[in-house]
């Protein structure tokens, strides 16, 4: 697991058809130094080119073997637990999607997207119309084939009032879904958006069939089949022969949940599970230490912050909210609290995993008490209480270190620890200064626009900058590459500066397996390499 | 006859950590020869009990033997290995507790505990240790002897079940019986059955006993030879005889006189005439009372029928009865802690309400009730300067320095030095107790007060004590009393009119000198011939008597219509008094009996009691015949 | 005393005997001491802990997590006892820790027998629909699993110290309720009592001056227990995450936050469950000695 | 006796209705409304209105607590608010695993404490007794998560021997089923005991005082039968229902343990419930919890009346 230790993008500006052509040429026997040129050629950093081609070497040098069964552990499940796609919101909900159904779209370990159900998909110029043409050889579990209907149904359940969807916002701007034929389907928006693979992409849009209402046992096109299911308990899936690709490696599939860290923990370490999610980092040298097991981290923009309300005070302090950015102990809290498994947050959500969007000119804001004492005496205030629950490993702690900062500057900040459940609805958003986390989202635009655009509903901070929303709309449009990285660093300022929003830190994905398993992916929109691993992960012991 | 049990020199004393031991036993020699019944008798504190156990290598938690030898038929059971400790007790010496409500286990079946010990110690098989249990309670007389066995001890009566407890102790055979003073808690009549029967077994087995008792009249009775203790020590001991016919030591002497005598007339003292006592203080009407939900005058459960009886001022009225006749609860329903079902209670001239919540504290303070176990009566977490104090606050409304003074006054009037008021009662001797307990309803400045066998729990010299303080507290504050007990000698010695209670039913009163001198109710007569008297060979002869062979055979059966003594009277008239309540008719002023005889009838037979045959015979059952024959 | 009473000179000698020794006072054993001393010495580090400790509870000084025992941070300080999850020194937080598990538990232990014992012997007293009435409630409460409990209140008003106690307050009256009515009930049938009340006393006077001093002893021992009941509860409740409002150090969530690093030979879980272990057991330990002086005295007499 | 056991029959129904009303009103006053915790982060109004109106949780609380108190009664516990799924799926399987725990656990646990218990008591201070009294209270002394964990790390993680979650599913055997549960039953039954052993012991010595045992001291009784017969007999009923107790303990109350072992029980289940604010499953677990003590309760009161002669047989 030496590559995993340090952190390390697999983020790189090549399209997955590059990519492909890499992994030819190297099987080809092309050496490493020239597939290296040729990535150099195309404007790829040496780390992103390095990085890409070793995952690209990892991943040819092992051929994955069949058989066997894998036992994963997530960190979270409960009466909740459901197989509908629309309902999914936890780790072992999109796990469980992935193993029963396809999307249209894909991500690749970079976030692009490339075709699954959807054979090939295209935007018409200006990002307003896109067209999906369908597999045909595509069987569902029950035998029946997959067809445009099927799309139109599973994309008609995240529309309307009756809908129950929990990702319904993210495709309102389709108008329209039309069956153009039995195999293509076109998706009219009511502006340009060329994101549209990507968010169908998530567990959300996975494609169920035309009527399927029920979803005890589901009937999807996915490469496992459900053999049990009970919420809150576990659910055990067996490989679907007939799918439409290669398939599934692991002829069988378990997954529930560990809801206790340092059981989850011992129950890897004692080979009761092969996969666990949610690895606690203060765990990360127990799991060193063993044999047979290693962690899996993939660096990501998700991201822990500190929201504090611009509409109440003390967060519609500007002075404050600086003071507050200033006391960040940014290396510290990766090293101590994130045991090294994150990357350095710069009070603005996108990081170098979003590739080309990051903006690495952006200098770090450092931690400097003076700068805080000096702004934090200018904003006269002397004592705030912050909302804490745990929404992330080392949340708390992070607020801690915090705390202790505060106190040299003579600012008294009082932690509130609130359970994590009734977190979201309760607390988030409706205190003054309270904790907030982020998954990666696919492209840097998805990811400002839900958290920082003026209209976002859920932008934690209640930042309303209208230069902002300007650019986030623009900048869909704009396709001259140098541009719209200006345009996105400016974004990325605006949110550094301005936004009651302190990101100390982003976090990896970090999960830990045995050594048993490989074929994990890295997509690093999720736990486990995106929650694709079902598909692809495989026994080296069969 | 050779020397089953020597003890010599036997000491036993409580060690302290902090401190020097007390020494409890100081050096006590006596000998219990084969067959021979051997008391100890002293106050309690005087070591009987420990010095009788320790004839069973035992003492009480926090004693131990310090010195001296206890030599069972040569050898010495206090240098016994543990087996062997573990096979003397009730192999060879057997202990009879005093009270057998507390000392048979209420889980087990009588018949187990009694066959248990011989079993265990392998002297008979569980066959025919139940065949001898059964042969010994035909021996003890103890009814349904062939199935009692199978009850458990909830299901008998206290007087059986002291007799199931002697059945324990010599299913054995044992070389030794230590009996601790296994009749004192017990009914006249019943101590009297009980004490023949035990001397009967003890004469049948052949068995040596150790009779441990206050009581010197009992002793008389059961004892060959007498030793005389006090705080530990001999003080003289020798034949029964000699003891109580020509005691020496003034300690001996000492317990004579507070012993009871025979109640007779005349034993009570004038009336002085310094308080009015022509008034009647309180009056009883027609009162019916009892348990359980009242349904048109009727209770569930009636203890007491149309009670008619007054106290006058200054007077001691003394309610006799054996246990369960009631005499408690009349005292309950005149304190107003149990209100009466019909009838009134009348104070100075107005019908007091019927519960204690809704009388007046005039009322309250008028009538005073004294408990019997000055243990439960006292709160052991107030100093007594509290527990006296308190009424003294309540009625007099003293509080500060008066009320200290008030309680020291009152603890003078009781005869008990004044630092007391600083002690709690636990610190006090059982006597002290008493007195405190009476303290704190004097302090309440009583018309009344209702004694509800207070002097039962005491040793002889402690009772005779508390009597005394009686009659003077009478004398000095005019207060009258109503002196609840089962002990006649003392209400002879004490009271000026005698109530006798049974089974719910006065069934005789009048001045003190016309009840105990004849013509006699029947009851009241079993009664006063029950009482032991200080004079061997006394038991023998009363049990001769053959109104007592009834009497002592039968138990109290509360009946609803006729006379409730019926089944126990040996001049029952058969055919009337189990149908027709006893007409109540006054012989003397002031002096009413309920019978259906009329006082010459009961007279002639009390001269002549051959004539009593022919309504005795219908009365009695024909088992019983046998053992009035002996 | 001398008994004026006696009706000779000669005999006046021979007083009434006292009854047998009174009963010596409870004398603990070795065992019931060292009980005493720990807990003393626990009760003192509530009040001094946090002046002798080396550190502010919530200092994260050190430069590694799961420090081991007896080992340095430059220019900090020594860790006698390593340091925690997140480099804090773990001793510092045990002895701070002392004044919010001990105290919170003490406080909320008083509470439960304020309001258990008040309207326990309350029940007793008055009996009839009073009685019915709390009695059944308090079966109610009893019957649901206390955890559980606890999650309701602390999820329905937020964790913080008031909640905290209250919530343990609140279950633990429930049983205490249970003693003490039962307790009020042994001694409201006393002739003492009743004579307290054909006096014509009121209410009042009959709780406070009769019941409640003869309740007093066994309800102290029993205090003892609640309070270590308390202690666990709240570290049970520190399990569900809803303990003590960090970084406030109780000795329940340090075990619960450093058992990850039992796995790989940490200490830092250890330290704290064996301050609460040595709280316990001592009380228990004080306690089983008093009711052992009382009990199983004749149990010694036994003969195998 | 059949009027005593009947009067707590009936008080014991008293006592359920009396906890169906806590529970309703503790439960709907939690903060966090379930449809937003059910729809989590990315729900918006129309959403959360839609999934209020489809679970009633728009209807006043009364007529909320009417309906399912109908349902109780008529033994329909209703449909989980969250995942939709009927709660007596939910529950049918849990309630099984948690059976089985508690009567495995109680099997070995109770005749286990009751003779440790007898032994500590019947020699009182000697070196048999601090040995027994010092490890239970070490045992009850410490969390129990700690215990548990530290299990898991010897046994499952460092010896191997069992494994570190509780996998059980139905089609085990029943060897299977207990060597998967082998944690959480060894877990629960070293907590449990250290309690009941203390218990018994404390019991018998509280008898230990009563003229009877000094009497059967007298008759040269040995020890074992003085505990076992005289002693033990009159300490039953205090003994039984600190049994009872704990049997109620280990079918409601050990979150915990299943926690850590993974094991689906019915009290992670009610945690879980309150977690996502879903009421129904509370209340339905609370009313089985609180079934569970009533009837444990009866039964152990039942039990008292038969030991003691006096209750049994009365004159």
């Amino acid at each position: 697991m030496t590559d995993s230790k340090k952190i390390m993008p697999t983020i790189d500006c090549v399209s997955s058809m590059d990519r492909e052509a890499i992994k030819n040429g190297l099987s080809r026997g092309a050496s490493r130094r020239e597939v290296m040129g040729w990535l150099m050629a195309g404007g790829a950093t040496i780390a992103a080119a390095g990085s890409i081609v070793s995952s690209a070497t990892s991943a040819m040098a092992a051929t994955p073997k069949k058989g066997g069964k894998i036992t994963f552990a997530s960190d979270l499940h409960g009466p909740s637990d459901t197989l509908d796609p629309g309902l999914g919101t936890s780790t072992i909900d999109y796990t469980r999607a992935r193993t029963h159904y396809n999307g249209l779209t894909q991500f690749n370990d970079d976030t692009s997207t490339r075709p699954e159900l959807a054979e090939e998909y295209s935007a018409n110029a200006n990002n307003t119309e896109w067209t999906f043409k369908l597999r045909k050889d595509v069987k569902f579990h029950d035998g029946s084939a997959f067809t445009a209907d099927d799309v139109i149904y599973s994309m008609g359940r995240h529309y309307g009032d009756k809908s129950t969807s929990v990702a319904k916002t993210l495709v309102a701007d389709v108008t329209e879904w039309v069956k153009v034929d039995n195999h293509t389907v076109k998706a009219v928006m009511a502006g340009p958006n060329g994101d549209l693979p990507k968010i169908l992409a998530t567990s959300n849009f996975k494609m169920v069939k035309d009527g399927t209402s029920e979803f005890q046992n589901p009937v999807g096109t996915g490469p496992f089949k459900l053999k049990s299911f009970q919420q809150g308990v576990r659910s055990e899936h067996v490989r679907f022969e007939d799918y439409w690709r290669e398939g599934a490696n692991a002829d069988e599939l378990e997954i529930f949940a560990i809801t206790d860290k340092v059981a989850r923990t011992s129950a890897l370490l004692s080979g009761d599970i092969d996969l666990m999610q949610a690895l606690d980092p203060k765990a990360v040298p127990q799991i060193e230490a063993a044999d047979g097991v290693g962690i899996w981290s993939v660096a990501s923009g998700a991201y822990i912050g500190i929201a504090m309300m611009s509409n109440s005070a003390p967060g519609n302090n500007p002075d404050f909210v600086l003071a507050m950015k200033y006391l960040q102990r940014r290396e510290k809290i990766v090293r101590s609290i994130l045991k090294g498994q994150g990357t350095v947050g710069n009070d603005q959500p996108i990081n170098v995993a979003y590739g080309p969007d990051f903006c690495a000119d952006l200098p770090i804001r450092d931690h400097d008490l003076d700068k805080a004492k000096f702004h934090l005496e200018k904003s006269g205030v002397t004592e705030a209480e912050i909302q804490v629950a745990e929404v992330a490993p080392g949340t708390t702690d992070i607020c801690l270190l915090m705390q202790r900062e505060a106190q040299k500057i003579g600012l008294t900040l009082n932690i509130n620890k609130v359970p994590n459940d009734g977190y979201w609805g309760a607390v988030w958003m409706k205190t003054p200064i309270n904790v907030t986390t982020w998954n990666m989202r696919p492209t840097a635009n998805v990811m400002m626009n839900l958290a920082f655009a003026p209209t976002a509903p859920w932008n934690d901070s209640l930042w309303s900058n209208d230069r902002m929303g300007e650019l986030l709309i623009e900048s869909r449009a704009v396709t001259d590459m140098g541009l719209r990285h200006e345009m996105y660093c400016e974004m990325q300022k605006l949110i550094h500066d301005e936004s009651g929003m302190i990101i100390p830190a982003h976090r990896n994905y970090l999960d830990a397996k045995s050594d048993k398993i490989e074929g994990i992916t890295r997509m690093p929109l999720g736990s486990l390499g995106g929650y694709e691993w079902p598909e692809f992960a495989y026994r080296t012991d069969v | 006859m050779s020397e089953l049990l020597e003890v010599r020199g036997l000491r036993i004393e409580a060690p302290k950590k902090d401190g020097p031991a007390i020494q409890i036993v100081k050096g006590v020699d006596f000998d219990v020869k084969a067959g021979e019944v051997v008391a100890l008798i002293g106050e309690s504190g005087s070591g009987k009990t420990t010095i009788s156990l320790g004839s069973l290598a035992y003492t009480k938690p926090g004693l131990e033997f310090s010195g001296g030898s206890i030599k069972l038929k040569g050898d010495d059971v206090l240098t016994m290995e543990p087996s062997e400790v573990r096979n003397l007790r009730g192999n060879r010496v057997a202990y009879l507790a005093q009270s057998a409500a507390a000392t048979f286990n209420p889980a087990l079946t009588i018949n187990e505990q009694v066959t248990e010990s011989a079993v265990l110690h392998g002297i008979m098989t569980q066959d025919e240790a139940d065949a001898r249990a059964v042969e010994l309670y035909h021996a003890l007389e103890l009814p349904d002897p062939d199935r009692i066995g199978f009850r458990y001890p909830h299901q008998v009566s206290g007087g059986q079940l002291q007799r199931l407890m002697a059945a324990m102790a010599l299913v054995g055979r044992p070389d030794l019986l230590v009996l601790d003073e296994p009749t004192t808690a017990l009914d006249v009549t019943t101590q009297i059955e009980v004490l023949k029967a035990f001397k009967k077994v003890i004469r049948e087995e052949g068995s040596a006993a150790i009779y441990v008792t206050h009581d010197l009249a009992v002793v008389a009775q059961v004892a060959d030879h007498i030793v005389v203790l006090y705080s530990g020590e001999v003080q003289e001991q020798g034949s029964v005889d000699q003891i109580i016919n020509h005691a020496k030591h003034p300690y001996t002497k000492r317990l004579m006189a507070a012993a009871h005598a025979g109640p007779k007339p005349g034993m009570g003292d004038k009336l002085t005439d310094k308080h009015d006592q022509d008034t009647d203080n309180i009056q009883v009407k027609n009162m019916t009372a009892g348990y359980g939900e009242i349904v048109d005058g009727k209770p569930a459960i009636t203890v007491l029928r149309d009670i008619n009886m007054s106290v006058k001022n200054g007077h001691v009225v003394g309610v006799i009865g054996e246990s369960g006749c009631g005499k408690s609860t009349l005292a309950r329903v005149i304190a107003g802690l149990l209100p009466p079902a019909q009838g009134d209670i009348i104070m100075d001239g107005h019908t007091l309400k019927g519960l204690y919540k809704n009388r007046s504290k005039k009322d309250l303070q008028k009538i005073q009730f004294v408990y019997q176990m000055a243990d439960t009566a006292l709160n052991p977490k107030q100093l007594i300067s509290e527990i006296i104090g308190r009424p003294v606050e309540m009625f007099q409304n003293l509080s500060g320095q008066k009320n200290r003074e008030k309680v020291a006054e009152i603890l003078r009037l009781v005869e008990l030095p004044v630092e007391f008021a600083e002690r709690y009662p636990s610190e006090l001797s059982g006597g002290q107790k008493q007195r405190i307990n009476l303290a704190r309803s004097l302090a309440a400045m009583p018309e009344i007060m209702l004694c509800d066998e207070v002097t039962s729990a005491l040793d002889s010299i402690v009772a005779s004590n508390v009597v005394k303080l009686l009659k003077r507290l009478r004398d000095l504050t005019g207060v009258s009393f109503m002196f609840i007990t089962h002990d006649l000698s003392t209400v002879a010695a004490f009271a000026d009119e005698i109530v006798v209670l049974y089974a719910g039913r006065i069934v005789e009163q009048g001045p003190v000198d016309e009840v105990l001198s004849p013509p006699f109710h029947p009851y009241t007569r079993l009664l006063i011939s029950s009482v032991p008297e200080m004079r061997i060979g006394w038991l023998e002869e009363t049990m001769k008597k053959r109104e007592m062979a009834v009497g002592i055979a039968r138990g109290v059966e509360i009946t609803d219509v006729g006379c409730p003594f019926y089944n126990r009277c040996p001049i029952a008239i058969s055919g009337t008094c189990e149908r027709v309540t006893a007409p109540t008719y006054e012989l003397k002023p002031g002096h009413f009996i309920s019978c259906h005889h009329d006082a010459k009838t009961i007279l002639d037979i009390e001269r002549n009691p051959q004539q009593v045959l022919h309504g005795f015979e219908k009365a009695i059952p024909d088992e019983k015949i046998a053992i009035i024959a002996e | 005393m001398t008994d004026k009473t006696a009706s000779t000179e000669d005999m006046s000698v021979y007083d009434e005997l006292p009854d047998a020794p009174p009963k010596k006072k409870i004398k603990l054993t070795w065992v019931g001491k060292l009980g005493v001393s720990v807990v003393l010495f626990w009760v003192l580090m509530v009040f001094i802990g946090p002046y002798i400790a080396p550190f502010h509870e919530a200092d994260i000084i050190a430069y590694d997590s799961f420090m081991p025992v007896w080992s340095e941070t430059e220019g900090e300080g020594f860790h006698l006892l390593g340091t925690d999850y997140i480099e804090r020194d773990i001793l510092s937080r045990v002895l701070w820790g002392a004044r919010t598990t001990i105290g919170i538990s003490f406080l909320a232990t008083m509470f439960a027998y304020l309001v258990g014992v008040t309207l326990g012997i309350g029940a007793a007293v008055a009996g009839g629909w009073v009685d019915m009435i709390f009695s059944r409630v308090n079966d109610a409460i009893l019957s649901l699993p206390s955890i559980m409990l606890g999650l309701l209140i602390v999820v329905a008003l937020g964790t913080s110290i008031p909640i905290l106690i209250l919530t343990a307050s609140v279950i633990y009256a429930a049983s205490v309720y249970r003693i003490a009515r039962a307790l009020g009930q042994d001694i409201m049938v006393m002739d003492f009592v009743e004579a307290a009340r054909v006096r014509g006393e009121g209410m009042w006077y009959i709780i406070t001056r009769e019941v409640l001093p003869n309740a007093i002893m066994p309800l102290a021992t029993d205090f003892g227990l609640r309070l270590v009941f308390v202690v666990l509860f709240i570290s049970s409740l520190s399990f569900l995450g809803l303990g003590i409002q960090p970084p406030m150090a109780d000795w329940g969530s340090m075990v619960r936050q450093n058992l990850d690093g039992l796995g790989y030979g940490s200490y830092a879980a250890v330290w704290p469950a064996l301050a609460i272990a040595s709280f316990t057991i001592s009380i228990n330990l004080i306690v089983d000695d008093i009711s052992a002086s009382e009990g199983g005295t004749l149990a010694r007499k036994m003969i195998s | 006796m059949q009027r005593m056991v009947i009067q707590r029959i009936f008080i014991g129904l008293v006592t359920l209705w009396v906890v169906s009303v806590l529970v309703f009103v503790g439960t709907s006053v939690l903060p966090g409304d379930v449809a937003q915790i059910v729809m989590g982060q990315s729900a918006t109004p129309e959403t959360l209105a839609a999934y209020r109106a489809a679970n009633g949780l728009d209807q006043p609380l009364y007529m909320q607590y009417a309906t399912w108190l109908g349902g109780m009664v008529t033994g329909d516990l209703g449909i989980s608010k969250a995942g939709g799924a009927s709660i007596s799926s939910l529950i049918g399987g849990r309630f099984g695993n948690t059976m089985f725990l508690a009567g495995v656990v109680a099997i070995i646990s109770v005749p286990l404490s009751v003779i440790l218990g007898l032994i500590a008591a019947m020699y009182p201070a000697t070196w048999i007794d601090r040995v027994l009294t010092f490890g239970t209270l070490s045992l009850i002394s410490v969390p129990d998560f700690f215990i548990a964990t530290f299990m898991v790390l010897i046994f499952a993680v460092n010896l191997g021997w069992l494994p570190a979650i509780a996998h059980i599913s139905p089609e085990d055997t029943m060897m299977e089923t207990i060597r998967a549960s082998a944690m959480p039953l060894i877990t629960l039954i070293i907590v449990v005991s250290a309690q009941m052993i203390r218990m018994t012991r404390a019991g018998i010595l509280n008898v230990m005082n009563s003229p009877y045992i000094e009497m059967s001291i007298l008759k040269g009784v040995r020890r074992n039968r003085i505990i076992v017969r005289h002693a033990f007999l009159n300490a039953i009923g205090p003994i039984v229902n600190v049994v009872a107790l704990n049997l109620a303990y280990l079918v409601s109350g050990v979150v915990i343990v299943e926690t850590i072992f993974a094991y689906p029980g019915l009290a992670k289940l009610m945690i879980d419930g309150v977690q996502t604010r879903d009421l129904p499953l509370v209340q339905a677990c609370a009313m089985i919890f609180c079934g569970t003590y009533v009837i444990l309760i009866i039964l152990s009161d039942v039990a008292a009346i038969l030991s003691n002669p006096r209750l049994r047989n009365p004159k």
